[in-house]
């Protein structure tokens, strides 16, 4: 545990996070123009959901991938109850941003997941390739939850734009890409992974890092900006939010019997919270809620936490529980 | 050059309402607005800049309308029913427009 | 502070006219002017958005152009010329400038 | 044929835009940043020309590269004459607008061609390098030919804008990079091609996948904004003029003693319909013209056909009638 | 609706200066600020324009500020200081908004 | 000599170079968008930081480091005082002015510095990996020495901005990473190149190729709009003063012993001449300066002449004089 948790922390994956994280809060003027970081996160999820799809198309899909999708989504939706009863519990946040915020603990972090997948890699344990639709589908649930949350003690529930915003999360660019580039791995399979494997297998890791050198940059920029936004239980909530994700998430993975590889990335998806389709819709959706409240939570506290202590403790707590 | 009277309204808003501005503004009879990238800003909800932004979440944009002086009314409560739950700014300017059958 | 009464003028257009509309500004003794990005807009000719645009032909810039008063009138005919067979639209407002002379 | 056309479909790079398609018709709001369509498309130039550029200091010039240039210059600029004629006979676009879409149709799309130099490499069909030479080379003519129809019948030729005109063309960033990049090819031949074959060969499939989903999402926002802009004659004008094309594309071919690649691509670049240089031209020289009309008939129509049923059929035909 | 008058002050500025304009902007009790990215544009100094630019060193960006009318001054005064010995260009319109409490 | 000077110039890096200028100097309005632009630059920034980190994990350190740093630092401060004595001696600028250009020639460019280290690789010949830390540490000394000139002879001293400007350039984007990078590179050394060559070593000339590309557009638009802007004097500035800096290079490389790469590099910083730090810098310190001056010198003229004949003859005479 404690070598793969250096090994991990003195990846060149890490360090460049930790070096735009390091830069941002030193004021430096380094920065990313917002076209080449939305040119890379295209290109991690084409990957990802093209790879994960290929090797759905190499191993053939058993039983368990609609029970995985299932297991998702009740995680999805379940978990932003916990997060609101603890947020509630121990921070000033209000009803309505406690929701806002249990959204985001709900829903996942596809960086994360990707980070994750590449720990994997790197210690040769492989995974069930379906896990790219998994952590689609844990997308949007999270969202219905705290809607549910807040309309349940309020009578303006705004329910004209339900459907428009559920239609923007389902069919969010992201999504879309992760799912359309699976299915286009799954189609073509290893002849069609063949003939672009060199566009999105062997430069994958090189991309990543200065994807995290950037988020390192936001993140940094977060801590600066988002300082006195959270009161002490609410960051207290955003270590410890992920470890109790990743329990459930380890729960619903040892039940599904999932291989060690699965497990772990069943345990990083609960642990990773959203900063990109979420905060977008909660914009839409309660827009009195101040956007620092969650992109400072998930992006500034929960991302670095897992992406430094929580992926190596997942991806070691799996191997250990499935004998791996 | 023979010039008209019109009224110009910027609306700086989040990204994420901007089709709903849009659509709220063509419902209200509205024949063009043009529509201005933001880089950042600062206001009530603090500052925000766009480079390295990874979420849509904090983006603005600005969208311009010019009419004539007598649609301004609708306009605005077209607007204003858009904006109001959000952060984001509305002001109008006294303005000449060439072409004025464009508007 | 002490300021100087001018006129702003705005003029969206095309990208690909961008260059001939500043050439004239300049043949009219137009001493400056500033080029804002556009991201999208709607018209009569229906509606645009910079987003996956692959072609040059549908983008627009909008030029604004801090002026004397007196030097209005020269300053519409050229941007006219060149505005008139195309889409776009051209607005006049009233301001005050810092710094008269560079005007 | 039948094999080919559906390998073809069932390709990463044509499925990526099947997915770009699919998201924009279904209103997701996928999409890549202006600037990094750019980037794309100036890596697919740059490598494609510097490609043929090396081939051609690799296998020498024989006598056809004059003759081909000729021919691609002839095609370019007769193909409008036929294109407007369709179109006066089966649509109801006026004069203007006819030779607006005729000068599309004469010209090419430089994506359409590397799409198809795609699949012959795919199928191992060698191919003249200098036929990027002959893609730049009919660009402009068509749209002489066009401005020609429309002053024919006016008065008012404002041809003082003519020699500007055709400077912007002929120095248009595309063109100028095509040849530029075929040039330092030929230059520094297999030589420079081994210091930056990992950059622009490995890659460009995928890079070319990237770009096709990209240019799927702006046929797609295409097809819903142009809906209602084409009658009924102008959409069969835009699936049955690429054959025309590629028939007088094949003819010309055959003429000059091709290789089975070499006609191919002349019949790809006959078939296909510029969406790039033409459009900024005409909204010069014809700004009357309602832009949708060009560039829904080039990119929702026909570049789709090409790229799907076209590409594929050309190949098997040259093939076929070579004895290849 | 129910509007109040306003002034709207915008400041073309280079970009290696925003920073600073900003925070004399700030020290002056502007409470709010919008920023837009420039494309290019001409002066005495000569033209540029962005595509291509490897340096931060010319790049401009206008920022604008909409306040209340009797906080004019101060914040002139506060962007002169900045602005003076560089190139750019300031200017003041009347306008009016919307949720005037806000300024 | 002569040879190398011809390979460098019929190089694919250096063509794409001289196609960029061309297109710029004939109106193509060919054009590279900026966010592409910083992206390249970004790249090449950490991948020669990277690489340099990983070269000294690899050889370690011997003690020539620290005194490489310190010699790059007198270099960089004492340069600019003889760059400001022929400017004054030759060229119609004022005090003001010459130093702002003084400044320019006593820093760095790293884009020189790159292209460099891309000859050494081709010719096999080897350099210290920690040039990299010296190129970081001579970016800013000769800015204070700029500011120093002026400040003798003004009482306007504006000294209450010098240590904002300060912290500004140390930690100006480009330092940071290339420095983070370096450092990360050394941290992970060998096995964290492993995870990421294929991303920043094999694609490493061909971006480079692209960035010059984009660097002679950038050049020609310089040589077009700075014309006038220089008289002739300040012109053979620019082509005589890179050949002192290499001078003073190679005085400094030879007096600590090092390896003919480490020289040449050393000759290629000191005759290379800022164009992103310094002239942001400028425009803050001394606003008064016409940008067009510095830049023009620097891009236009400067730059294209280390590029073209420079570089070959720094490496000619680094090796000939170490006997390598
Ligand atoms: N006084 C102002 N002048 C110009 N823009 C403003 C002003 N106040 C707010 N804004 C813009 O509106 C956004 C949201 O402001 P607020 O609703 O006050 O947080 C800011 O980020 C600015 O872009
Ligand atoms: N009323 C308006 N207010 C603001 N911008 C407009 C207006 N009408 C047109 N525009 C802009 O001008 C472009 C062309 O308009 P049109 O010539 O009406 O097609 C549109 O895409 C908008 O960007
Ligand atoms: N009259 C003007 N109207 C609009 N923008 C101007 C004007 N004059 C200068 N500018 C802008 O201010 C920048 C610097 O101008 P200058 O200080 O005159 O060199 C120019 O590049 C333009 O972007
Ligand atoms: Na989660
Ligand atoms: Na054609
Ligand atoms: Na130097």
């Amino acid at each position: 545990m404690f070598d793969l948790a250096l090994a991990n922390l003195l990846s060149p994956v890490v360090l460049s996070f930790v070096l735009g994280l390091g830069a941002a809060l030193a004021r430096s003027d380094l920065s990313v123009p917002e076209a080449v970081a939305k040119a890379m996160s295209l290109y991690l999820l084409f990957a990802i959901g093209f790879k994960g799809g290929v090797s759905v198309a190499d191993h053939g899909v058993d039983g368990t991938l609609g029970l995985a999708l299932l297991g998702g989504v009740v995680l999805s939706a379940a978990l932003p109850l916990v997060a609101f009863g603890i947020l509630r519990a121990v921070s000033g946040l209000d009803r309505t941003a406690a929701a806002a915020v249990a959204a985001h603990y709900g829903s996942i972090s596809i960086v994360t997941f990707v980070a994750g997948t590449a720990i994997l890699d790197s210690r040769g344990i492989v995974f069930e390739g379906y896990m790219v639709a998994v952590a689609a589908a844990m997308e949007a649930p999270a969202i219905l939850t705290a809607l549910w949350l807040v309309a349940r003690k309020s009578e303006a529930t705004q329910s004209q734009g339900r459907g428009e915003l559920l239609h923007e999360v389902l069919l969010n660019g992201s999504i879309v890409l992760l799912i359309g580039a699976f299915a286009i791995g799954w189609i073509t399979g290893p002849a069609g992974l063949a003939q672009i494997d060199s566009f999105i297998v062997a430069p994958f890791t090189g991309v990543l890092c200065l994807f995290l050198l950037d988020m390192g940059l936001v993140a940094g920029r977060g801590m600066r900006q988002g300082r006195g936004v959270l009161d002490k239980g609410a960051l207290a909530f955003g270590l410890v939010m992920p470890l109790i994700g990743a329990t459930a998430g380890l729960g619903v993975g040892l039940l599904l019997g999932m291989s060690a590889g699965g497990i772990a990335l069943f345990m990083v998806l609960a642990a990773s919270a959203s900063y990109i389709a979420v905060p977008a819709a909660m914009r839409v959706a309660l827009p009195q809620v101040n956007p620092a409240i969650y992109l400072t939570l998930s992006l500034a506290v929960t991302f670095p936490f897992n992406l430094t202590i929580g992926l190596p403790l997942y991806v070691t707590l799996a191997e250990a529980l499935t004998g791996g | 050059m023979q010039t008209h009277a019109a009224k110009r309204v910027e609306i700086t808003i989040e990204t994420v309402m901007q089709a709903r501005l849009t659509r709220a503004l063509e419902e209200a009879g509205v024949t063009g607005y043009t529509i201005l990238p933001v880089l950042g800003g600062s206001g009530r909800s603090g500052g925000w800049s766009r480079s390295g932004q990874v979420s849509r979440a904090s983006g603005m944009v600005q969208v311009i309308c010019i009419i004539r002086p007598e649609r301004l009314d609708p306009l605005l409560e077209a607007a204003f029913a858009v904006v109001e739950p959000h952060i984001g700014v509305v002001t109008i300017t006294d303005a000449q427009v060439l072409r004025a059958e464009r508007f």
